[in-house]
């Protein structure tokens, strides 16, 4: 079935009723995720806040919990301020990609069986592919500021992304190769058969360049040097108010969602767990996504931030060879057993 | 269904604009992104014909031109920059060093 | 099993590594490396020779190389019994050398440029041996001489050394053309260079003749013939002898390997190889074994006046060498198979015992320098000893069997038998008598050499003694293998000449002719040789050392000759090199290079210039204009192809 | 063929200029640096300093001796009470004026204390500037602990002016020496609880070694003092080499560098904070008894206030010493040092006799300091700046005056 | 007629947009426009049932190659690029060429036969794009690929000795 | 070696150059002419008895109506080595009111001669980039100089820079919110 099929499946279903329940899909997803977004803001203040001996929001609701609406709200009615000498539609629209390459992304998540909006057989390559495209927000927004600050930060930034998106592609490869496909179903499925119904024993080289380039991929501590506030001031986005910093903000979230989606579904086995906790078929995925958007913060409020050398070394000095060490290995021992 | 011919004429297009693009713009970064605007003519070619011959190597062929297309983007858009640093322009009338 | 086709690859793998990595990273540990790799294959060998023993032979084509119309080329491996000897021989010599050089190699700058190009060499001659066809045959003789002289000239900082390298390099080459032209020859007989088929189809071409400036030769004593060449050039033959003595400007263990026990043999080894092609030409088996039997006569001569202990036991390689030829020669592969195998324990053992010595005496070569080192350093004594008894041939050794089954071989195989068996009785003899002036000059007596190197002298650490002590315990029993019938018949053993038998398929069973007495009457002679010489040596020069300088005063002459190595060299220099000066010097430098191609050189571009200059000016250098120009012929060849 | 340039012709890159600061989150205030960027590397660094000038050497030329004292605490905002006894040594000296024991012993205490406050804001700034946000936050609860304490002693947090030419303002309270005696029991354990978040951190290590070397006698030569210094390896202590108070009785040691690098300075802050905590806690043992103002201070130090309202000679002191100064200031001119946090604060009277000092020079290490930063920083990368600035520590009102 | 309409949407899109493309004085928005071609094109591929290719497509193209036109432009200067001309002089030369190869083209592939139908594809095998790409690829395209691979190192290199600064020595 | 003895050893090897040598407090202070400055700095830094390698401090003095010459450059040298001070004052007069650097010996001297420039109008001969340092680059004056008001100079001659802040605050008037 090509994916044009798909769509347009003659006979069975009429057209504009699948077109009705994808758009339905899209907009739980959306809806769902764009919620996560908002308190996972709130997590990481609170996770920072008890880590570093404070208390993060108090003051919005009960301890905080109405702190993303507020913020939301306050974003929402910022002033939208455009430099003078900024290239005006570039600026108006590089938000709007970094957002929308992040959202796209999640066509391809399978939460729990069956439940997907795009059941595309490459969607590993999909998710990449929108990732890479998370670049040209950043590129566009650093350069359309017409400040120095901002330049240095895109460039930075996309450096990094593409560099970083190789490692990280190649440590997905073993994760394909023991599957034997690029679908994400498949993919869980195939975890199945190997111990705690996940990938991560057989493949913990692939897991750990994963993760470490999920951190550079999303722009996070210890590789958030496009946005490091002691040098760059904010980076790319250093010129954004209102509600075009809080699309950034955004999609620098959703990216980090989607990262641990993916950590969790190509390593840990998706929706699967150890026992099945009924009527809640997404409950182990969350935990996991969860854990691991626990670790991005952990993380955060331990190490200090790298240089752009010594990353961009570990990029291609550590990373990628390991990657390509660990694809060989997982290809020899699929030829062998 | 959409006959062959039309993403050939597609194609044929888009070849056009990339001749168009190459022979009369004097950014030479232009020039390059023309030359891309010419291979995806030709990737479309074949993809197409690909799929109404029913035979993968068209794809296969094109996975080639996708990879030359890198190499060449990577290696011509290091010429520039070598030129931009010599000559601190990127207009191709400026430029005569094959000149024999 | 197959893990035989490894045999090759670890040593190239090590190689590999060494070269690409030893440099900046790997450094002084380069023998972590090659060792291991050869050690590994070694142990592959000994499991390949008990699959050959148990009857298993492989012949199979890996990888297809060169395919032109009906020149097919594959790299292939044959592992026969004879193939599985040189495999334990290449691969055990190769490994002790390997040890050995960690010590002996300890601290030079070229540390893993040694190791890589042992293990390259390694992998060449393993190449070599295994091979299924002739091109990789040549391949793997190419590259053993290429290593050899990448490491005769090891020092490169050295001229002699690098002369020397030199020097082999083109010697070789004259040997090489021959064997390539006998290559090219089975191509063009046959169709097919792999063994099998040109085995199989050989016996059709007895009798078919060429015709070659009005001579008819017949075509398998002209294959045959040619591809000796080669083994003269390889093995050091006369006349080619001479690269070899010069090739001891190369470390140690090289020689040991080398130019001792591997790839000096090769030429042995190809003519056992081609047997059923020298077995069809009897003029090709006379020179053989007429070259055999005077080269063995001719090298000992020159080593009984020699004083640099390296050369001597160079020369004694040569004169081995004329005895495996010699047994060739005379139908008896076996027999010379025998020797090559033997005789690379022994005289690995005395070259390796030559380079201890060295290393003791900081680079001290001669041996009227030294003397008495037998106290200094026993392991190196005794093991050079036990190799000497072996190269004398004293019964028990490894040396006598190989040697006494040779002498059997040529004094049973007809009238040119018996000449060639006395020339080999006289070099056994000569042999026995060198052999231990070494022995009785170097390490018996007072020490001769300065005050510095008495204080230096010293036992050489265990990791050169331990293969020492290895290759001693080769050339004791490695003979026990192929103990001749006779004297199996007295020990009560059943089919005492294992060796003989084993290789039998192969290279088949000489057809001896002569009774129980006569063999017995060989034996008998060839011991009283061994150990007259022996005798004579103690005599001259533990007993009455004035009489050595007597006879050279007494016989000057003959002396002079000897000690200038019969003055082939010289006659080379007339002969050969200089008329090559004169010629390079007035010929091609005055008329071919100055006139002719000069005025060709400058007449083209002359020429041309004129002519781009008028075709310069369609160069704009634009970028555009170039485009423009494709894409006009493109639009007129699309205009052609719709008109 | 003929446009093709000399091959040995260096090839032009635009070079990015950017403006760092005065308004920029690592610059540790109104600091501003030019860089000169070609890509990510420094070609050229030229700071601008004096937007903080208030003219505090004018200013003094003004005012009585007494009167300056608070002058001096607005120069490193952040251990204004060691620049008070800096100030207070130098005037003593000048006057000829020796305080009691106790004085001596408490002005030590309260130095160390200044010193340790001092050390952990770094830690924290430059911690944050390289990233290590938590660092931060641990630092700020022990300089909260310690600023409860200043208040505890005089009253004030950050512009104490605790100190008076001649010994103290007041005597120490035994509640605050036993709250500051449980902070010193405490205190070590804290230093290790950062130590452990940065010093075993592979990226701190790459961040901050040999990053910034600066060799032993190029530091003497650039006049470095303090940390910066001693990170290069020179055991230079105003406390060892010249004692003033009761540096001279209490045992400690001067730890020092061996690279120069930032990661050495941050070693040498780190231990030095240990050595702090232990001067302190001899201190409070040692503390002896007695007054706590010289007896011929009353000629420079206002009395307190209730003697003022019941004892006559009190009164005419506070009168005289409002009015026209100290009379007796003899002439001359001192240089006197104190090791301030930063590094060697010193200051230059200039007496003509009258009560208010004719020159007042500061000799301000912030300052000198901020002149070394070129020399750091061309030829590093931009977030070798960051790391840079942070290492040598400098607080832009002292630097500017 | 679904399908048609669709191609017919991309195809207008991809003309129009290569046009812009080619066209733009700020070579910024070229780059950008040419993203949003490349997204049509991809869609193309998805009509032609060639996920891979559409997917390669977005990873290679729009996500490394392009940036790398974006990155050459952004170091470039360009605050002069948009203030002069934006074509060679001899502009009017290059249209009539371009026309003149566009309408011989378009004439003959008018006359396109298709050819012999081949054995291997998603429809014929029943399995996935990507599986039968792999499957033809890495038999009998083994070569090629490597050569491909080969082909990609020597740009990695000659990019990377061409761009660099000379090091002080 | 003592300071006294320091000023001493200074005064035989630069009889020309020393005026004079006081004592206050245990330090010393040496007046030299200020011509050869920088000989005697290296003359300091070199010697390897004296060994100043640490330049403390370097500052002007205005002497206005006190002495004459009116300036003095005052420069505090320290020797980690030896432990032991000494204090140089160079006179420097109105009219010629120059002095040469100090840079080549201390490079630290930088700053602080940017400082004494800026503040007193001491120009440094040979200084590599003599700017003000704290003040902005386009104030007028030296503001430690005696004859500089602690208040800032009279109105009329009010700085350029204030007026023209002074500008912008009036124009930022119209944009407030209850006009």
């Amino acid at each position: 079935m090509s994916f044009f099929e798909t769509i347009f499946a003659p006979g069975a279903v009429d057209i504009m009723l699948n077109i009705g329940i994808i758009l339905i899909k899209i907009a739980v997803v959306v809806g769902i995720v764009m919620a996560h977004v908002a308190y996972a803001t709130y997590f990481e203040r609170k996770v920072i806040g008890h880590m570093q001996v404070r208390l993060g929001p108090m003051r919005v609701g009960f301890h905080g919990l109405l702190q993303p609406i507020a913020d939301f709200t306050k974003l929402f009615f910022k002033e939208d301020i455009i430099p003078a000498n900024a290239d005006k539609p570039i600026f108006y629209v590089a938000p709007v990609i970094s957002l929308l390459a992040a959202l796209s992304s999640l066509a391809v998540i399978p939460f729990f069986e069956g439940f997907v909006v795009a059941n595309l057989n490459i969607g590993i390559l999909f998710i990449l592919a929108m990732s890479s495209l998370g670049a040209y927000g950043i590129v566009m927004s650093g350069w359309a500021s017409n400040s120095k600050y901002s330049f240095l930060g895109g460039l930075r930034s996309s450096a990094q992304v593409i560099s970083y998106e190789v490692a990280m592609g190649l440590s997905l490869v073993g994760v394909m190769i023991m599957a034997g496909s690029m679908n994400l179903t498949d993919i869980v499925k195939a975890q199945e058969a190997y111990p705690l119904k996940a990938f991560i024993f057989p493949q913990f080289l692939g897991f750990f360049v994963f993760i470490v380039a999920a951190f550079a991929e999303t722009n996070r501590t210890p590789f958030d040097l496009p946005e490091a506030e002691s040098e760059l001031v904010a980076g790319y986005f250093v010129e954004y108010s209102g509600m075009r910093f809080a699309l950034f903000y955004a999609a620098e979230y959703i990216g980090m969602i989607i990262m641990a989606c993916l950590a969790s579904i190509c390593f840990l086995g998706g929706w699967n767990g150890p026992f099945e906790i009924p009527y809640v078929p997404f409950a182990w995925l969350l935990i996991k996504v969860y854990f691991f958007i626990f670790l991005y913060y952990w993380v955060r409020a331990t190490v200090p931030r790298y240089r752009y050398d010594q990353l961009m070394g570990l990029g291609w000095k550590v990373l990628i060879p390991l990657a390509l060490l660990n694809i060989t290995i997982t290809g020899l021992i699929k030829i062998l057993v | 269904m959409v006959p062959l011919q039309w993403y050939i004429w597609l194609a044929t297009a888009v070849f056009a604009i990339g001749v168009l693009g190459f022979l009369t713009r004097r950014n030479i970064i232009i020039m390059f992104m023309s030359i891309e605007l010419m291979l995806n003519a030709v990737n479309i070619s074949l993809v197409s014909f690909s799929h109404y011959l029913q035979d993968m190597r068209g794809q296969i062929l094109s996975l080639f031109v996708i990879t030359v297309a890198a190499a060449e983007a990577a290696i011509g858009l290091a010429i520039i920059i070598a030129l931009f640093r010599n000559k601190a322009t990127a207009h191709v009338d400026e430029m005569a060093e094959t000149k024999g | 099993m197959k893990s035989y086709q490894l045999i090759p690859f670890l040593p190239l793998a090590a190689f590999v590594i060494n070269i690409l990595l030893g440099k900046r990273i790997i450094k002084d540990k380069a023998h972590w490396i090659a060792v291991p790799a050869v050690l590994a294959s070694w142990v592959i060998s000994v499991f390949t020779l008990f699959d050959v023993i148990g009857g298993k032979v492989f012949n199979e084509d890996l990888y297809t190389w060169i395919i032109s119309d009906g020149f097919i080329v594959s790299v292939g491996f044959l592992v026969d019994q004879l193939t599985a000897v040189m495999l334990i021989v290449v691969t055990t010599v190769s490994s002790l050398v390997h040890i050995y050089s960690v010590g002996y190699m300890h601290g030079d700058k070229g540390y893993y440029r040694f190791f890589s190009y042992l293990s390259l060499f390694t992998f060449s001659m393993l190449m070599l041996v295994m091979a299924n066809n002739f091109l990789q045959l040549y391949f793997g003789w190419e590259a053993v001489g290429l290593c050899s002289y990448f490491l005769i000239g090891f020092w490169y900082e050295k001229k002699s050394a690098s002369d020397a390298g030199k020097k082999a390099f083109i010697v070789n080459r004259f040997g090489d053309f021959g064997f390539g032209l006998g290559v090219i020859m089975i191509f063009l007989t046959f169709g097919t260079i792999h063994y099998e088929p040109v085995f199989n189809a050989v016996n059709g071409i007895v009798g078919q003749s060429i015709n070659i400036l009005g001579y008819d030769i017949s075509l398998v004593t002209l294959i045959a013939l040619l591809l000796f060449c080669g083994a003269v050039g390889k093995s050091a033959q006369i006349p080619l002898h001479v690269w070899l003595p010069d090739a001891m400007e190369g470390p140690t263990p090289v020689s040991a390997l080398i130019h001792a026990a591997t790839m000096v043999t090769a030429g042995v080894f190809m003519v056992a190889r081609c047997n059923p092609i020298f077995n069809l030409s009897h003029v090709a088996m006379n020179v053989v074994a007429v070259t055999g039997a005077v080269t063995a006569l001719f090298a000992a001569t020159i080593a009984l006046v020699q004083n640099d202990i390296k050369r001597i036991i160079a020369y004694s390689t040569i004169s081995q060498l004329g005895y495996m030829f010699l047994a060739c020669g005379v139908g008896a592969y076996a027999a010379g198979i025998f020797h090559l195998y033997t005789h690379a324990f022994f005289k690995a053992l005395l070259f390796l015992g030559a380079g201890s010595v060295m290393h003791a005496m900081a680079g001290e070569l001669d041996i009227q320098k030294m003397g008495g080192l037998k106290k200094y350093m026993p392991w190196t004594y005794w093991t050079f000893l036990l190799a000497s008894l072996s190269i004398a041939g004293i019964p028990g050794f490894a040396g006598f069997f190989s040697k006494d089954e040779i002498l059997w071989q040529a004094y049973a195989s007809g009238p040119l038998g018996k000449i060639v068996w006395f020339l080999g009785a006289v070099t056994a003899l000569l042999t026995a008598f060198y052999s231990f002036r070494i022995v009785f000059v170097a390490f018996h007596g007072k020490f001769r050499g300065t005050h510095e190197q008495e204080h230096h002298l010293h036992e050489s650490p265990k990791v050169m003694t331990l293969p020492l002590a290895i290759l001693a315990i080769g050339a004791i029993i490695s003979g026990w293998v192929g103990i001749p019938p006779l004297i199996g018949e007295f020990l009560g053993i059943e089919h005492s000449d294992k060796f003989g038998a084993f290789l039998a398929p192969v290279v088949g069973h000489p057809h001896a002719e002569g009774t129980h007495g006569e063999e017995i009457f060989v034996m008998l002679l060839s011991i009283l040789f061994a150990v007259g010489g022996i005798i004579t040596a103690f005599f001259m020069y533990i007993k009455r050392p004035e009489i050595p300088v007597q006879l050279g005063e007494s016989m000057k002459t003959a002396y002079r000759v000897l000690w200038n190595k019969y003055y082939v060299d010289e006659l080379y220099h007339l002969i050969i090199v200089r008329p090559t000066f004169w010629v390079a010097q007035s010929v091609i430098v005055g008329v071919t290079d100055g006139k002719i191609i000069e005025g060709i050189v400058n007449g083209v571009p002359r020429a041309i210039g004129g002519f781009s200059e008028i075709l310069r000016r369609v160069q704009t250098g634009f970028a555009h204009h170039y485009a423009a120009v494709m894409a006009l012929g493109l639009l007129i060849i699309m205009i052609f192809l719709i008109l | 063929m003929e446009q093709i340039r000399d091959e040995a012709a260096p090839l032009k890159t635009k070079e990015l200029t950017v403006s760092m600061g005065p308004q920029h989150p690592a610059t540790h205030g109104v600091l501003r640096l030019v860089l000169d960027l070609d890509g990510e590397t420094v070609v050229k660094c030229t700071p601008y300093v004096g937007y903080l000038h208030r003219g505090v050497e004018k200013l003094a030329e003004n005012r009585t001796y007494l009167s300056a004292l608070p002058l001096s605490d607005r120069l490193d905002y952040i251990s204004s009470m060691a620049n008070n006894v800096g100030y207070v040594v130098a005037v003593e000296r000048l006057f000829g004026i020796e305080p009691p024991e106790r004085a001596k012993f408490i002005r030590t205490i309260v130095s160390e204390m200044t010193r340790i406050s001092s050390h952990i804001i770094w830690v924290a700034t430059h911690a944050l500037d390289i990233g290590a946000m938590t660092v931060f936050l641990y630092s700020f609860r022990e300089r909260e602990w310690l600023l409860d304490l200043f208040e505890m002693l005089c009253g004030a947090r950050l512009t104490v002016s605790y100190p008076r030419i001649g010994g103290v303002r007041n005597d120490v309270s035994q509640e605050f020496l036993d709250s500051l005696y449980k902070f010193t029991e405490e205190f070590p354990k804290r230093i290790e609880e950062y130590e452990t978040l940065i010093d075993q951190n592979r990226i701190w290590l790459k961040r901050t070694k040999g990053i910034g070397v600066i060799s032993a006698e190029e530091a003497i030569n650039w006049g470095l003092t303090g940390p910066m210094l001693r990170g290069s390896g020179i055991p230079y202590d105003v406390r060892k080499f010249e004692p003033y108070d009761a540096y001279d009785k209490v045992e400690f040691e001067v730890p020092v560098g061996k690279n120069g690098d930032v990661y050495d300075r941050y070693r040498c802050r780190m231990l030095e904070l240990r050595q702090s905590n232990s001067i302190i806690k001899q201190c409070i043992e040692k503390l002896p008894p007695g007054p706590i103002m010289a007896p011929d201070a009353p000629k420079f130090t206002l009395p307190p206030k209730d003697r003022v309202m019941k004892d006559m000679e009190s009164l005419i002191h506070h009168f005289v010493l409002i009015t026209k100064g100290p009379l007796t200031a003899p002439k001359g001119e001192i240089y006197s040092a104190v090791e301030v946090p930063k590094g060697e604060l010193g200051f230059y009277f200039v007496s003509d006799g009258t009560g208010k000092p004719y020159r007042m020079r500061l000799r301000a290490p912030s300052f000198v300091h901020a002149s070394v930063l070129p020399r750091l920083c061309e030829g590093s990368l931009v977030a070798d700046v960051i790391a840079n600035i942070g290492t040598i520590d400098i607080v832009l009102g002292e630097c500017d005056r | 007629m679904l399908p048609e309409l669709f191609f017919g949407y991309f195809a207008a899109a991809i003309i129009i947009f290569s046009l812009i493309v080619v066209t733009r004085r700020n070579p910024v928005h070229s780059v950008l426009f040419m993203l949003i071609l490349f997204f049509h094109i991809a869609a193309l591929y998805l009509f032609l049932d060639a996920e891979f290719l559409a997917a390669i497509q977005v990873i290679v193209y729009a996500g490394a190659i392009l940036v790398l036109f974006l990155f050459v432009v952004l170091l470039l200067n360009l605050k002069e690029e948009t203030l002069i001309r934006r074509y060679i002089n001899q502009w009017p030369m290059g249209v009539v060429f371009a026309v003149g190869l566009f309408i011989l083209m378009f004439i003959s592939v008018r006359s396109f036969l298709a050819g012999p139908k081949g054995e291997i594809s998603s429809v014929l095998t029943g399995q996935s794009n990507v599986t039968n790409l792999g499957t033809v690829l890495y038999t009998e395209y083994l070569f090629p690929f490597e050569i491909a691979s080969l082909v990609l190192l020597v740009a990695i290199i000659g990019a990377i000795v061409l761009a660099k600064k000379r090091l002080k020595s | 070696m003592e300071p006294l003895q320091i000023a001493e050893k200074l005064r035989e090897k630069f009889p020309e150059e020393v005026i004079s040598i006081d004592e206050f407090r245990g330090q010393v202070s040496v007046v030299i002419k200020k011509d050869r400055i920088l000989d005697i700095a290296r003359y300091l830094y070199d010697e390897p008895e004296l060994d100043f390698d640490y330049l403390r401090d370097l500052c002007g003095v205005d002497y206005l109506g006190k002495k004459e010459p009116r300036f003095e450059v005052v420069y505090h040298l320290y020797s980690i080595k030896h432990r032991h001070m000494i204090r140089l004052k160079a006179q420097v007069p109105e009219n010629d009111c120059t002095i040469h650097s100090v840079m080549p010996v201390w490079i630290g001297a930088n700053w602080h001669e940017r400082e004494c420039f800026d503040m007193f109008g001491i120009v440094f001969k040979g200084h590599p980039d003599l700017r003000r340092i704290l003040m902005p680059e386009d104030w007028e004056g030296h503001p430690l100089r005696k004859d500089y008001p602690v208040k800032g100079p009279p109105p009329e001659k009010e700085w350029e820079g204030f007026k023209e802040v002074l500008e912008k605050a009036e124009r930022l008037k119209e944009f407030e919110w209850n006009k």
